[in-house]
């Protein structure tokens, strides 16, 4: 079993744009990567021999709130060597885009969908980028932390 | 024997035809003026999923269905003509006045049976009745992982209380 | 009281009149909608299988809106099941009754304060004949339910419907549409 | 107060304008045609939708249409105390929701770092309850699922043996489907006296009755022709969706999280993991995913009778023992980020916590749910079978509705 450390390494060789950054304060471990170096990065934990990330456990979106910025979370899970990694991308929070990594674990494809959904983070190349919960003629993305849900949907209040 | 009884057989279904119409018409008239009236858009739609239906419904449909439907419904034709005709062939009256009339019943009935019989290996040797086969395609995909790393995890839950037991 | 409980003491000729005779009808064969949106709907289930058996109620449960009779909104409704749910109310057959199974769909239960997707009430969507309370409530509150219906259902005239006059005033809505 | 009133106005195209089609009718080919399943299906197992793009009677393309049942349940938890959240907690996958109550209180308790010090007798009524109510979980799944295929008798029967099961939840925490037992740091309250020996009778109890339901469904050929060999779901594929639980041990992996994480008092416990053989099929079908189910109610007997044993033993009912003695009065976490996870009846249910340690409301929580991922997989069983053979894979999945939209 690799400890952490040469998750880490792993990760940084893979980087180009700006060294991996370990997140100590996280359970499992958490790596923050650069959002452009993370279709490399996860291309490598997928396939790397000592670690072959094979269950993309969870995707989840966090909206830093006004000012502030997005974050995407991939959680990872090694069925054969019981590794966990967590690895994170910060987003503009102006203009949130990230590849889509779908094409590597097909579970993502409803979890980025959901994103997308919730926060309105763009997936780039997603096979079917559509609303998946909300109502596709629902306005706005409720998770974001300044969301105010709208007044009448159908003619019928939203709020109590 | 007599024509009076002859036609009274007729007479009784007819009398019963007659009554089972006047039955159905009778609820349905009943229901009609007891029940509310109250049509709009929504109601009048067929789809009852709670969907709307789009498109039309006169799309075209794979030939086999019909081709299936009109052997059922041959052989459903073929057993109305057989009831009637398992009243009269063996009737100790007919076979009185004529006494080869069961052999010559018997006989056109079977050819009749075997006119229909031969359609249906037609139809059967031409692969009519064959039905679809499903055929499954999941995403073929094969993950990097070796299968022994698999097999591994198996081995390892397999049953850890093998010695306890 | 039932309607034919003592009726048969002077010469078994039965009185009554059309109004109770159809409403004794409707309310002894109450068929609902399978209709299972959430939790409710597993109570539901208890509800019409063996330990409380519904059937003896006359209660079976129908799967397509044109045979049913009552609707059951047995769960969370939400914003995008608020257009099925009415366009499957506008398919049943009249006469035809709701009942609002839960706290959600009552008023929005443990939702009303933070659910932005959740429609608070069913009432705002369809109008509706009897409510259960309870989160889920029991397979016993969903009979009790049941029997208010039939209770209700019991003093219905043909002359002053007053389900329909409900529905009356919606039709014109439509008609305006 | 809310006003009662219809509200609703219909317009033609509401539907359509909510949730659109995904295929075009414009684009279809001679003999295809789309036709759609749902939202009021009664095999749908609730509100699913799906868009089926047919040929004849075989299905080429499915598209799943979700989020009819969406309760917020994100918002609600970074809106609410952690202590407040669990009641939204049971109504995810509401019919295991001692389960998934034991998942989302491991999650906060790893955060304030007191997993360790809960008493060993909460963590056994813990095991116990969520036994028992895997058994549930898996008697609807086997009873619909049998239902779907068009056994109508097994559905009455688990729906008898059941109720046993909820009343004795019943009188546990007072509720029969969602019961806010488990707390953060203990239990809503004791056993009740008299509940290990109750527990015990049903175990006896039920114990036949499975024999019965094993030879009326498993072994009955209806049922083996319309399962097995349909909706094979290959191992690596079903990795790579994240498939979980059941699914996933049907497809020939012994994986359950009990083992693998060793969370709770599992360790302690003997226990066998069972997997699809492929005794009726191939490994992966859907005869595969309902004898997994079975042999895992068998297999939480195993783990209640063991409950039982060191409940009546070693850790002992005393007269001032008090399960909400570590309940925190305040649960505010240090900053950090958390992925809990645990075996609930249909797979891996995962929490994601990021706490600022500042508020007593979590920043974000947000619910990786197994019935989602599991669903998700469906468009690809669905590619090239008959349509009668969709109806037996959308039930082999065992999807709660109100965990897939949350």
């Amino acid at each position: 079993m690799l400890p952490f450390e040469e998750i880490l390494l792993v990760a940084k060789v893979q980087c180009t744009h700006s060294d991996p950054v370990a997140e100590e304060l996280a359970t499992p471990k958490g790596i923050r990567v650069h959002v452009h170096d993370l279709l490399a990065v996860m291309l490598e934990m997928q396939n790397h021999p000592s670690l072959y990330f094979d269950l993309l456990s969870c995707i989840t979106g966090i909206d830093n709130g006004p000012g502030s910025d997005m974050e995407v979370v991939y959680n990872l899970y090694s069925i054969p060597f019981d590794h966990h990694v967590m690895i994170k991308v910060k987003l503009d929070r102006s203009d949130p885009r990230i590849e889509s990594v779908s094409h590597l674990w097909r579970s993502a494809n409803w979890l980025e969908r959901e994103i997308f959904d919730m926060y309105g983070i763009t997936f780039l190349n997603h096979p079917d980028l559509r609303r998946i919960l909300m109502p596709a003629d629902w306005e706005g993305h409720p998770l974001r932390k300044d969301y105010q849900h709208q007044a009448y949907y159908r003619d019928i209040k939203v709020e109590y | 024997m007599d024509e009076a009884q002859y036609l009274s057989g007729f007479g009784e279904a007819l009398i019963f035809i007659i009554v089972g119409a006047l039955f159905i018409l009778a609820t349905m008239l009943v229901s009609r003026f007891i029940r509310p009236n109250r049509p709009n858009p929504e109601k009048l739609a067929t789809y009852e999923s709670g969907e709307e239906a789009i498109g039309n419904a006169w799309g075209q449909f794979n030939f086999r269905f019909y081709i299936v439907a009109l052997i059922f419904l041959l052989f459903e034709v073929e057993i109305v003509f057989l009831f009637p005709w398992t009243t009269v062939y063996a009737d100790p009256l007919l076979q009185q006045a004529a006494p080869q009339w069961s052999w010559v019943a018997m006989g056109e009935m079977m050819t009749f049976i075997a006119l229909l019989a031969l359609g249906l290996a037609y139809a059967w040797r031409n692969g009519f009745l064959t039905w679809d086969k499903p055929n499954p395609m999941p995403t073929r995909y094969q993950s990097n992982v070796p299968p022994a790393l698999y097999e591994a995890i198996n081995n390892k839950y397999k049953r850890k209380g093998d010695s306890l037991k | 009281m039932g309607l034919l409980d003592q009726r048969f003491e002077n010469g078994g000729i039965i009185v009554t009149r059309l109004d109770d005779v159809l409403n004794w009808a409707r309310l002894s064969s109450l068929f609902p909608m399978t209709f299972g949106i959430a939790c409710c709907a597993i109570e539901f289930m208890s509800t019409g299988t063996t330990v409380y058996d519904m059937d003896r109620l006359g209660i079976l449960p129908r799967s397509s809106p044109r045979q049913a009779d009552v609707m059951i909104i047995a769960g969370t409704v939400t914003f995008k099941m608020a257009d099925r749910i009415r366009r499957l109310y506008e398919q049943m057959a009249e006469p035809r009754y709701v009942i609002s199974m839960g706290s959600c769909a009552n008023c929005g239960g443990p939702y009303w304060q933070h659910g932005y997707h959740v429609v608070k009430g069913v009432d705002r969507i369809i109008p509706v004949d009897v409510y259960v309370p309870g989160c889920p409530p029991r397979p016993e509150a969903l009979i009790g339910g049941f029997l208010k219906l039939q209770e209700k259902i019991r003093g219905e005239s043909l002359v002053a419907p007053k389900a329909i006059e409900k529905l009356l005033t919606q039709t014109e809505s439509h008609a305006a549409i | 107060m809310a006003d009662n009133t219809v509200q609703y106005k219909y317009k033609p195209g509401n539907l359509q304008a909510s949730a659109p089609n995904k295929l075009q009718p414009e684009l279809l080919r001679a003999e295809e045609m789309i036709i759609n399943l749902g939202p009021q299906h009664p095999s749908t197992h609730g509100v699913l939708r799906l868009e089926l793009l047919m040929e004849g009677e075989i299905v080429k393309e499915a598209v799943p249409h979700i989020g009819y049942l969406h309760r917020c349940f994100e918002k609600h938890a970074e809106n609410l105390p952690y202590n407040q959240v669990i009641p939204f907690v049971d109504r995810l996958d509401y019919v295991a929701a001692m389960n998934n109550e034991h998942v989302y209180a491991m999650g906060v308790e790893r955060m304030l770092g007191i997993e360790h010090q809960i008493p060993k007798r909460v963590e056994y009524a813990r095991v116990l309850v969520a036994e028992l109510n895997r058994i549930a979980s898996h008697f609807i799944a086997v009873g619909t699922y049998g239902m779907d295929i068009g056994a109508f008798t097994p559905f009455f029967w688990v729906m008898r043996d059941r109720e046993h099961i909820l009343r004795l939840l019943e009188w546990a925490s007072g509720a029969r489907l969602l019961y806010n037992y488990i707390w953060i740091g203990g239990l809503f309250y004791d056993l009740p006296v008299g509940f290990e020996e109750r527990c015990a009778e049903f175990v006896q109890y039920i114990k036949p009755k499975l024999s019965e339901l094993e030879t009326m469904l498993l072994q009955n050929q209806i049922f083996i022709k319309r399962t097995a060999d349909v909706g094979v779901l290959p191992l690596d594929l079903a990795i790579n969706n994240g498939v979980t639980g059941p699914m996933l041990r049907a497809s020939g992996l012994r994986f359950d999280l009990r083992r693998v994480d060793a969370y709770s008092v599992y360790p302690e416990l003997d226990f066998d993991i069972p997997v699809g053989t492929g005794a009726m099929g191939t490994v992966g079908d859907c005869w595969d995913r309902t004898y997994v189910r079975v042999q895992e109610i068998y297999e939480s007997l195993k783990i209640i009778t063991q409950c039982l044993d060191k409940l009546n033993g070693e850790h002992k009912r005393t007269r001032d023992f008090d399960p909400q003695a570590l309940v925190p009065k305040k649960i505010r976490p240090k900053a950090q980020d958390l992925y809990v996870r645990g075996e609930i009846p249909k797979g891996e249910l995962g929490f994601f916590f990021r706490a600022d340690g500042r508020n007593d409301v979590p920043f974000r929580c947000k619910c990786r749910s197994c019935s989602f991922t599991n669903l998700s997989v469906l468009p690809e069983l669905a590619k090239g079978i008959l349509i009668a053979d969709l109806i037996a894979i959308i039930g082999s999945i065992d999807v709660v509705m109100g965990e897939v939209d949350r």
